[in-house]
């Protein structure tokens, strides 16, 4: 049996990834979460002094309030199952991604387990984001330096 | 390599225990023990798979009416860090430790070494096997328990289990190894750690035809070949490759897979299961049963294993895979 | 599911469209009431508006339609400068935050204009906090 | 109207998230890899000015997305910039983070101090 045959072999058997119906799926979780999240909006703007400027600091612990409960009780990895992108994307995802991170490496205790492991998963979107934001502001720094934009 | 053992060391005994969600294995009432926690009323998930062997091995005694004084050598493996759960359970089972390492093909290469020391005169009695614990192993190789990663329909559930076995001289009542492969480590390029099954499955048909070669055997010789934890697809890959060599459908149907049977038909578990319990409890439970019972005289069990970790995964490496067999005959 | 969303999405769009333009001001002297609420009337992009007139004083929170709401800014930008235009004698806030345009509907009912005034400051003092 | 506005949140939402997992299965990436990409999208969008409209579309449907988080860093930073010149751009990342990190660490701590992990079936 050579490389090509088994390759050969391989593609035939394995089930291609259900495409439309992983975005079908991630499209409506994802957007159910949103939806959730729009409604913590208005109530925060409502009952609360917050702006459509500034509630999204509150709406976004609070979704992550909630995405630790779901991920302590186990129901948010059987979200992420079905909704993939849906589940991972919102910033609940971003929340699950430390807070499972965290739960997992406590038994190695809360300086080195849990401090040591809390981003391992996340940290990427921290660096990223962060060198993004210094990149994107310099370009346009720069730009407007030479007069091509205004602020 | 095929070796023939001339002296057929018997399994004198052996056990099976398992977690919780293993309660829905189609396995289950063939397992010795199932414990209602993971974690083996342990604190950590490794010190509750260390717990787990423990359990195992003092069934295995028990039922051969030894302690473990009586035993010479303890061979086994897991997949946690430098296996370090068995060489925790070999502290307290004080026998001559060798841990062992072929990741899920752990199972039979444990047993081939017994059986060499077996053959040897140097042992009398030697317990081997492997265990694989569900938590602590998918921390080692894919996520946190609780991260909501999608995974694909190719992904395998890492059981909660351990299979043990005590090796001894030739006893015409018991199940004796007569010959054994020891694998090469194959490696056809796969590099999805979500996708096992088609990673190993080339392992699996390279050990099998090896050793149906070196025996002069065919593949109707055998009531069973079961393979360890190719999964429901990578079972379909590998009798795709026996058949493109020429096997009949009637010879495919004497392959099966113990991690694709393990959960049934659950969808739930994807593929199937995998980890150096799965093969093991399965192996050591419900066939070495159906041996003593009559209903098969001879069956080979080719467990396989993939040999990755973490770093050489992230590190961009394809995933080698190596598949280890038994021919195990009953009188 | 994806065949449902598009039809009710544009029969709601529709629906939306026939809606009448609600606006709400509070009690003051009429003539400039009148102006307000012309040129409310007249902006497309408003879907409903509050006015609030305290002693020299205005508040005019509106809501834009939502399938607008993308260039809000401006539409709130532009609003001000016309109202600046015909009612130079009056320090005006213009707001298209749902925050605003929700307090503003509980200045309707107040009777005390200190109470109103009071509040204004601080709406005023909302709308320019940043994230 | 309010619906239309709910809506709106849903499908950017949804179209986000998507995205997102065309990333993960066309593309084959880890969710590390993707989140990453999005963040970094949501930051360059940012900066040619077009995440805030968004934002005042759909409301959460654009400020719960990841990218969000690309967009109040890059805000941050061009803010500073705009004030400071040069020194702005590195101190005004430190001024405006995201919510999301500070509650994420907050809730993870907690969640290490209650929760247990336990291996449970999909």
């Amino acid at each position: 049996m050579n490389q090509e045959q088994f390759d050969k072999i391989e593609q035939e058997i394995t089930p291609p990834t259900p495409y439309v119906k992983n975005v079908l799926k991630a499209f409506l979780v994802g957007g159910l979460i949103c939806t959730i999240g729009h409604a913590i909006t208005y109530f925060y703007i409502i009952f609360f002094d917050f702006t459509e400027k500034t509630v999204g600091n509150p709406t976004a612990a609070t979704i992550i309030f909630i995405s630790m409960l779901l991920t302590g009780f186990g129901l948010y990895k059987k979200i992420g199952q079905f909704a993939g992108a849906g589940s991972a994307v919102p910033v609940s995802g971003f929340g699950n991604a430390v807070i499972s991170a965290a739960i997992e490496h406590r038994t190695e205790g809360f300086v080195l387990g849990v401090g040591g492991n809390m981003f391992k998963l996340a940290g990427s979107v921290i660096l990223f984001g962060v060198s993004s934001a210094f990149v994107v502001s310099l370009i346009k720094l720069i730009l407007v330096t030479m007069g091509v934009i205004e602020w | 390599m095929v070796i023939i053992f001339q002296s057929k060391p018997s399994i004198i005994a052996s056990a099976a225990v398992a977690g919780p969600l293993e309660r829905k294995s189609v396995f289950y009432s063939y397992f010795d023990s199932v414990v209602e926690d993971e974690r083996w009323h342990q604190t950590t998930n490794e010190q509750g798979n260390a717990k787990m062997i423990e359990e195992a091995c003092q069934i295995l005694l028990k039922k051969a009416n030894l302690n473990n004084l009586d035993i010479d050598f303890f061979l086994a493996g897991d997949l946690v860090n430098q296996m370090t759960p068995t060489n925790f359970a070999a502290k307290e089972i004080a026998a001559s430790f060798i841990g062992l390492f072929s990741a899920c093909a752990t199972s039979v290469s444990s047993v081939i070494i017994a059986c060499l020391l077996t053959e040897l005169g140097a042992s009398k009695y030697a317990i081997a096997g492997a265990s694989s614990q569900h938590n602590s192993t998918e921390r080692q190789f894919r996520y946190p328990i609780y991260y909501g990663a999608q995974k694909p329909a190719t992904a395998q559930w890492t059981v909660t289990a351990a299979g043990f076995t005590l090796i001894g001289k030739h006893n015409p009542k018991n199940p004796s190894i007569v010959a054994a492969t020891v694998g090469k480590v194959v490696d056809y390029g796969q590099t999805n750690p979500f996708h096992m099954g088609a990673a190993m499955a080339p392992a699996a048909y390279d050990t099998i035809t090896k050793h149906l070669e070196k025996r002069k055997q065919t593949i109707k010789d055998y009531d069973v070949i079961m393979t360890g934890d190719l999964g429901k697809i990578g079972l379909e890959i590998l009798k795709r490759m026996f058949a493109e060599t020429g096997a009949t459908q009637e010879e495919l149907n004497i392959f099966r897979d113990a991690g694709a049977e393990f959960y049934g038909e659950d969808k739930s578990f994807l593929a199937g299961a995998s980890g150096a319990g799965c093969s093991a409890s399965v192996y050591f439970s419900y066939i070495l049963q159906q041996l003593k019972d009559g209903r098969y005289k001879r069956v080979l069990l080719v467990a396989t294993g993939s040999l990755l970790s973490p770093l050489t995964f992230q590190q961009g490496e394809t995933i080698p895979c190596t598949a280890h067999a038994i021919e195990v005959t009953m009188e | 599911m994806k065949k449902l969303v598009l039809p009710i999405f544009l029969s709601i769009l529709l629906v939306g469209c026939n809606d009448e333009k609600t606006l709400e001001v509070n009690n003051a002297n009429g003539e400039e009431v009148k102006e307000v609420a012309a040129i409310i009337k007249n902006e497309d992009e408003i879907n409903s508006g509050r006015a609030i007139f305290v002693e020299d004083q205005l508040l005019v929170a509106v809501q834009a339609k939502p399938w607008l709401d993308y260039k809000k800014t401006k539409i709130e930008k532009n609003l001000k400068k016309k109202l600046e235009e015909i009612l130079p004698e009056y320090d005006i806030t213009v707001s298209s935050d749902y925050k605003l345009y929700w307090e503003a509907q509980k200045l309707l009912k107040e009777e005390d204009s200190e109470k109103v005034k009071e509040k204004l400051e601080k709406l005023k003092k909302l709308k320019k906090e940043e994230t | 109207m309010i619906f239309i506005d709910f809506l709106l949140a849903f499908i950017v939402g949804g179209l986000i998230c998507a995205i997102g997992q065309l990333l993960m299965d066309v593309g084959k990436m880890t969710p590390g890899k993707t989140l990453s990409i999005l963040v970094v999208a949501g930051s360059i969008i940012s900066g040619l000015g077009w995440y805030q409209p968004l934002i005042d579309l759909a409301g959460a449907g654009a400020t719960i997305p990841i990218t969000s988080f690309g967009h109040s860093l890059t805000q941050g930073a061009i803010a500073e910039a705009e004030k400071h010149g040069w020194v702005g751009v590195l101190t005004g990342m430190f001024e405006v983070t995201s919510s999301g990190i500070s509650s994420a660490i907050v809730f993870g701590f907690i969640a290490a101090l209650i929760f247990k992990p336990k291996g449970k079936v999909n």
